[in-house]
């Protein structure tokens, strides 16, 4: 590698890390900010800047009577519904990710990469329409406003990437494994519980994480599909949005709403360093 | 009580597939499954396994209608070309996994294990993990984890053509004696491979694949001295046998202005035009031989490979010494004529030095 | 393969698929064909809105074409960058685990909520850019000068799902296998031919993936645009499904929401397909 | 200090500073009545009291906090503790209120006992909502209710919204610029004009744009002409409305403002509106950086911050800039909206060379009572109870609260200057602007025809055009016209000409 390489690269990466850094350091000290101190002129360094106050953090746990959205029982209520609704999807996803990958389907002019396609497909549409439809059939079972019903709809949000990530990950996977596996006396069941699955942790763990980002991002669904029985993190969040836009309670929440993903990320970095994400079988 | 195979058929894709293949194997001993790349070889050995479904076709074993037996209770075992084991197990619980998965108790495994670690010379290994061990060394693994279950069928998928050179001679020996002493005068061995000289050295029953068709059926020996036909003929020899266009006239085999005397068992051949067909070990350097010229010359450990060219004629000849030769050297070249082979206008052997004929 | 317990691992999720979605789809389809919206019920017009929409909506095919561009330059970039971010850490490189987890965050915030702090970033007298800028005399309208608004866009689109790309394709590098590259070293090539003719092609089949579901995704560009700046100025950054949502949920014509919806659905599939054979033809050479 | 005192929200220090001069054992219990202590009524603490309503669920859907979602929630506590009910609160933002509610309704359902909105929801949300009772109707609270929004709270005579707030547009502007005799005499020799509180748009255009872009008032920062709404959203097309009244709305001619009642053909392109959206554009050369992306919050923070010398639109940015802890309390002034020299007469198609000012009583914040709640009753005692007399009179003391005068008792400088500790001067200009609006003959009330937000989201989108110069103000405002006539077409002429007649007949003063 020449030296121009390395100069280049640590000149982007520092030019990166800058860029995706900023939003945040800014978030975190506009929280610490007020009305007269975001309004009165751009200032960025507590005491020095601006003279800092915790209300913006303290919205977050206050009651709405005190002016606070509380976002603590939200809080667990989108870590429920998103881990839920993710390990549903991952586990119905990767099943089907798997006679995907492994085995051929023919009916009609339909091929496993149009089923594929048609789990992928269920992107596509925009979420606005769908919520009336998704409001009429959760009325109907009786799910509406209820952390069930949520998951239902998240599963339809996530399956998709489950099956997307897993085919692309069963499909690196040498089928010779599962081979053996049915040879050595595993029917199919077994075959994809003893061997397939134990050796695809990595792929499970990245597509679990991608399940996890989008199903707690999830704003819209949340939004429609939700009355005072449940509410969902993002939901109470935007709901801070008053006619005065507070920048200091919303730069709070951004970054407590992003914390408990961090720790996402730690874990799929791990799996990604240990040089073994989808490279364990060779 | 054979492993019978009639007519099947499977098609895979237009150049993947097997056409009304029929075998009749027997128990206690070795057949080598000899074919080139997607001739079929591993098709037959999965749909032999259970893996794939024939469209047409029947199998038996032991009397039973063995494709109505999944493949999980057929008591079969198969080593692939990869080196296939569990990445998430241990050395010692992939040789188990097999034993385990028929419920063995754990005292029984564990001696099972041991005896087929010790026959594959990996004692000591049991605790590695697979992505730690070498290639050869994950290739024994699933070698142990094939014999352990003392299957009744033994399917070996070209298990040593993802092995360097050295290293595939010394296993290949090895493997022989696996056999030999490792299996039990009850199973089955089969074994594919695309190299002659294998297929030659395990000594077994051969079979000749091409196209998923069975070009011929017979001993290592008989294969190689009488190959029923110039497709086979190409495919028992490494390099290809040569084959080049040509005719009898008045004694004398001609081609490309080159005049060979007729060897005697050549003599008896009726038509005119014919394939002459000399192996490469069989073209030597002559001073008073022909002129060809060098199209490309390679060396393979101690053997020389000069593929030469004259007019239309193309040979190759091997060498047994190391040789500096240039592209475009004019080298002079005999041909051991009693050695030689004739093949007729349709392919088929028309007449060979150990005494095939088709007349 | 093929046993019939293929169908026991197929078909849990694909019925619960189709049957949680059967009914709203249908849904869709019926909406589509009816007026609904705050004054009349779910009536039947026929093909009306269909020839509302492809006689007399020009806004809706302008937010389409925008939504193209925004999505094709979006993707693209994230792309581009995503690949050189994940080459760089791919090898040994100082604090590789910081920056590799760091390049994953942008993309865990709520895109409702981190778009509020970029609206704030980017706000012309309030915000930190212009303000540093102002330092050199630069004072760029990120969010009312019409061209400049789409930039806007597309900046925070890129920082929040490059690490989408980033990902995939770091994971992807960390699964080549060595072989090549060995082959590449004992032919002595220089680091740029190294990674056109190995890395690249062998990247190809991720990237392909990666980049059809990122247009997926960037084609739903909705929160962004809401909040940063409502589709404005004027419609300069209204999207198709920006359009959708005040068609849809702001003036309540859901009954015609339903037919862009529908249209747009079978536009993007059309056209997905299309990219992707494109793309393999391109990228895969075999 | 300061970070202390910071800390405490506005609610809690509006408490501590003024002294409980009326305790009684109510205002023991809520201090959040503390400076008025209970005022009798029909719905006092007292009378709300007396009501059980154990082991009942109320619901609500109201604005998000602090704007209307805190007092909602503060009053929903109360009424839990006085009643032993069970309040359910949930809160939204201003923009997704009308579909988060209207979702339901039209599948059917009534999650929700209380929705909260805007009374331009009014036409599309009434057949869903239970018309306030009489009994609701004969109480002390109502009777205190002005003309104008007892007016917009109905359909056709019928209370569907029940009066929680009062909302319209008017002038504010920085009384340290405007009534300093140094700057009238620099603006003077600048200009040649005298600085006084502009009476017409062009007089207010002028002086913004004389001081935009220095720092006039010393502070280090630079300064700027107008803060207004004009990002493309849910509330531009009011600012717009506000600036067109006093070209188009002519007192000579009667019978619509926004269509000709008669024929039904939209006046939204004729000459008095093209004149006020051709100064709105004028208008983006002196607003703040970035001031076209300026939606309601912005505008309130760029005002009520400082930054600019005017604004017109709803209450709060005054408000904001009269907190205790603002920079420029008592700094700031009110006044009608600006009016016009001339004004269109769409009749004769002339201009009338005569000034006009009309007031714009804009939409706001209303509330109504789902028609399917189980709970009718409790739930507008709830709503009576919100609007009390004493909760009425803290609440319109809490800035963020935003909760606005809407009952005659209101226009009180007293209640300004004492509880808030308002300039004698701004508290008397402030209720005499607003009352002056209650008495204006020529007023324009809000646009409430059945899919109302497809006829206001085409003014968003052509207006916004025009800002962002990809149109003229004519061609913009003829697309607008355009679009109206294409959903007139498509809603039936006859349903919207039904509609718009209950507004017009407000509009002339015949109901």
């Amino acid at each position: 590698m020449g030296k121009l390489y390395t100069f280049l690269k640590y000149f982007f990466i520092t030019i990166w890390t800058v860029f995706v850094v900023a939003p945040f350091l800014w978030a975190l000290t506009t929280s610490f900010k007020d009305f007269n101190s975001v309004n009165g002129g751009v200032t960025y360094i507590p005491w020095v800047d601006f003279e800092p106050n915790l209300e913006g953090w303290r919205v977050l746990i206050k009651s709405p009577a005190e002016g606070g959205v509380d976002i603590v029982e939200p809080y667990f209520n989108s870590l429920f519904v998103t881990c839920t609704a993710s390990l549903i999807s991952i586990i119905l996803g990767t099943l089907s990710a798997y006679a995907l990958s492994r085995y051929t389907f023919k009916a009609g002019p339909i091929k496993n990469n149009d089923i594929t396609f048609f789990f992928i497909s269920q992107r596509i549409m925009p979420p606005i329409v769908l919520s009336i439809p998704f409001f009429l059939f959760l009325g109907a079972v009786n799910l509406l406003d209820s952390l069930i019903g949520l998951i239902v709809v998240y599963i339809v949000l996530l399956m998709p990437i489950a099956v997307w990530i897993m085919v692309d990950f069963f499909n690196k996977v040498p089928r010779e494994i599962d081979e053996t596996a049915l040879i050595d006396g595993c029917n199919p069941y077994q075959a994809f519980f003893k061997v397939v699955l134990p050796n695809s942790i990595p792929g499970l763990i990245v597509a679990g994480m991608f399940c996890i980002i989008f199903g707690w991002i999830d704003f819209f669904f949340a939004f429609i599909l939700t009355f005072t029985e449940v509410q969902l993190l993002p939901v109470k969040i935007v709901a801070l949005n008053s006619s005065i836009t507070p920048w200091w309670s919303l730069s709070a929440s951004a970054l407590v709403s992003v914390a408990p993903l961090i720790v996402v990320a730690f874990i799929v970095e791990r799996y990604l360093s240990k040089g073994n994400l989808s490279g364990a079988i060779k | 009580m054979n492993l019978v195979g009639e007519n099947l058929s499977y098609k895979l894709t237009e150049e993947l597939q097997l056409r009304k293949i029929s075998f009749n194997f027997e128990k206690g001993k070795l057949y080598t499954i000899l074919g080139r790349t997607l001739s079929g070889k591993t098709t037959l050995l999965k749909t032999i396994a259970g893996l794939l479904m024939p469209d047409s076709g029947t199998i038996k074993f032991e009397g039973k209608n063995f494709l109505e037996i999944p493949v999980w209770e057929r008591n079969i075992a198969m080593v692939y070309q990869q080196f296939i084991n569990y990445p998430h197990l241990n050395v010692f619980e992939n040789i188990a996994f097999p034993l385990k998965q028929r419920g063995l108790d754990p005292q029984k495994i564990n001696e099972e294990v041991f005896n087929s670690l010790k026959l594959v010379g990996l004692e000591g290994y049991e605790k590695r993990k697979i992505q730690e061990l070498s290639g050869g060394q994950q290739q024994r693994v699933s070698v142990a984890r094939s014999l352990v279950k003392n299957a009744k069928i033994l399917l070996l998928d070209e298990p040593l053509v993802n092995l360097d050179y050295k290293l595939r001679e010394q296993l290949r020996e090895e493997f022989k004696n696996i056999f030999i002493n490792g299996l039990s005068e009850e199973s089955i061995v089969i074994f594919s491979t695309t190299d002659p000289r294998e297929a030659m050295e395990l000594n077994g029953e051969v079979i000749v694949l091409d196209e998923g068709k069975v070009l011929q059926v017979g001993a290592a020996k008989e294969i190689f001295e009488n190959p029923k036909n110039l497709k086979v003929a190409a495919i028992s020899n490494d390099p290809p046998m040569n084959i080049l266009k040509a005719e009898i006239d008045s004694n004398k085999i001609k081609f490309e202005n080159i005049e060979i005397d007729i060897p005697d068992h050549l003599s008896k051949i009726k038509d005119k035009n014919f394939n002459f067909g000399i192996r490469a070990s069989d073209v030597e350097l002559n001073d008073n031989g022909f002129e060809f010229e060098v199209e490309l010359a390679e060396i393979s450990g101690s053997e020389t490979l000069l593929h030469l060219t004259r007019g239309n004629a193309k040979i190759i000849t091997s060498i047994e010494e190391v040789m500096d030769f240039k592209i475009r050297d004019k080298v002079k070249i005999n041909f051991k004529s009693n050695k030689a082979y004739a093949f007729d206008e349709t392919g088929n052997l028309a007449s060979s030095p150990f005494g095939g004929s088709s007349v | 393969m093929n046993f019939k317990h293929k169908y026991i691992f197929l078909f849990p999720g694909l019925f619960v698929l189709i049957g949680i979605l059967i009914f709203p789809i249908i849904f869709v389809v019926r909406l589509s064909l009816s007026g609904w919206n705050s004054y009349n019920g779910l009536n039947f017009i026929g093909l009306e809105n269909y020839i509302r929409l492809f006689t007399d909506d020009p806004r809706f095919w302008e937010s389409f074409f925008r939504l193209s561009f925004l999505s094709v330059t979006t993707v693209v970039l994230q792309y581009v960058i995503g690949f050189a971010l994940a080459h760089m850490v791919w090898k040994e490189i100082k604090f590789q685990r910081f920056f590799r987890v760091l390049f994953l965050i942008p993309m865990m915030t709520t895109p409702v909520i981190m778009t509020v702090i970029w609206r704030t970033f980017f706000h012309e007298s309030l915000g930190p850019v212009n303000d540093i800028l102002g330092n050199f005399g630069l004072s760029p309208k990120w969010l009312t000068d019409p061209t400049l608004a789409k930039f806007t866009v597309i900046i925070v689109e890129v920082w929040q799902w490059t690490p989408f790309m980033f990902l995939l394709l770091l994971a992807g590098l960390l699964s080549l296998p060595k072989e090549p590259f060995l082959a590449a070293a004992i032919d002595g090539a220089s680091p740029v031919r190294k990674f056109i003719y190995v890395t690249f092609p062998l990247m190809a089949p991720i990237s392909i993936g990666a980049i059809i579901i990122r247009l997926i995704e960037a084609s739903k560009i909705m929160d962004t645009v809401y909040v940063l700046t409502s589709g404005g100025p004027g419609t300069s950054t209204e999207t198709s499904s920006f359009y959708i949502f005040i068609k849809g949920l702001r003036e309540f014509q859901m009954g015609y929401a339903a037919s862009m919806s529908f249209t747009y659905l079978i536009i993007m599939i059309i056209s997905l397909t299309v990219i992707a054979k494109v793309l393999t033809k391109l990228l895969l050479k075999d | 200090m300061k970070i202390i005192k910071t800390c405490l929200s506005a609610m809690i220090s509006g408490i501590l500073i003024f002294s409980p001069a009326y305790a009684d054992k109510w205002s023991d219990q809520f201090p959040h009545i503390k400076a008025t202590g209970d005022i009798p009524g029909d719905c006092s603490y007292e009378e709300i009291s007396k009501k059980n309503y154990k082991g009942k669920t109320l619901k609500i859907n109201t604005h998000a906090v602090p704007v209307i979602g805190q007092p909602t929630a503060l009053h929903a506590e109360q009424f839990a503790k006085l009643t032993g009910a069970t309040v359910d609160v949930t809160h939204t933002p201003a923009g997704d209120l009308y579909a988060k509610a209207m979702v339901p309704f039209k599948a059917g359902q009534a999650p929700y006992d209380i929705v909260f909105g805007f009374s331009n929801f009014i036409n599309d949300w009434r057949q869903y909502l239970a018309p306030v009772p009489k009994k609701y109707m004969n109480t002390k609270e109502m009777k205190d209710v002005t003309k104008s929004h007892v007016g917009v709270s109905s359909w056709d005579g019928t209370m569907y919204q029940y009066p929680v707030d009062g909302d319209r547009h008017y002038l504010k502007y920085r009384k340290d610029v405007i009534d300093n005799p140094e700057m009238q005499k620099k603006y003077k020799a600048d200009t040649g004009k005298e600085l006084k509180v502009p009476t017409t748009w062009k007089e207010y255009g002028e002086m913004a744009k004389y001081f935009n872009g220095w720092d006039w008032d010393g502070d280090g920062e630079k300064e700027y002409g107008s803060a207004e709404v004009m990002k493309k959203d849910d509330l531009m097309f009011a600012a717009f409305f506000s600036r067109s009244v006093a070209y188009a709305k002519n007192p000579r001619t009667p019978g619509g403002f926004f269509f000709d009642l008669e024929t039904m053909k939209p006046n939204v392109n004729n000459p008095g509106f093209v004149e006020a959206l051709t100064d709105w554009v004028e208008a983006t050369k002196y607003v703040p950086p970035g001031g076209i992306n300026f939606g309601l919050g912005d505008e309130i923070g760029s005002f009520g911050g400082g930054q600019t010398l005017f604004s017109f639109s709803w209450d709060d940015a005054f408000i904001a800039a009269m907190q205790d802890d603002s920079p420029i309390k008592n700094k700031v002034g009110t006044a009608p909206l600006p009016g016009a020299d001339k004004v269109w007469n769409r009749v004769t198609g002339k201009w009338e060379n005569q000034y006009n000012q009309a007031p714009y009583i804009v939409w706001g914040w209303a509330v109504g009572v789902a028609k399917k709640s189980k709970v009718q009753e409790m739930a507008f005692d709830y709503l009576c109870f919100f609007s009390n007399g004493a909760n009425h009179q803290a609440d319109l003391a809490i800035g963020n609260f935003g909760v606005n005068p809407f009952k005659n008792s209101d226009f009180d400088p007293n209640l300004y200057i004492d509880t808030m500790g308002w300039d004698k001067e701004i508290a008397e200009s402030y209720t005499k602007t607003l009352k002056d609006m209650e008495k204006s003959k020529n007023r324009v009330f809000p646009l409430r025809v059945r899919g109302v937000f497809e006829f206001t989201s085409a003014v968003a989108t052509g207006t916004s055009k025009a800002l962002a110069g990809q149109l003229s103000p004519q061609e913009a405002l003829d697309e607008v016209a355009k679009e109206w006539e294409a959903i007139v077409k498509r809603v039936g002429k006859s349903a919207v000409q039904e509609d718009y007649a209950v507004g017009v007949k407000m509009e002339d003063n015949k109901l």
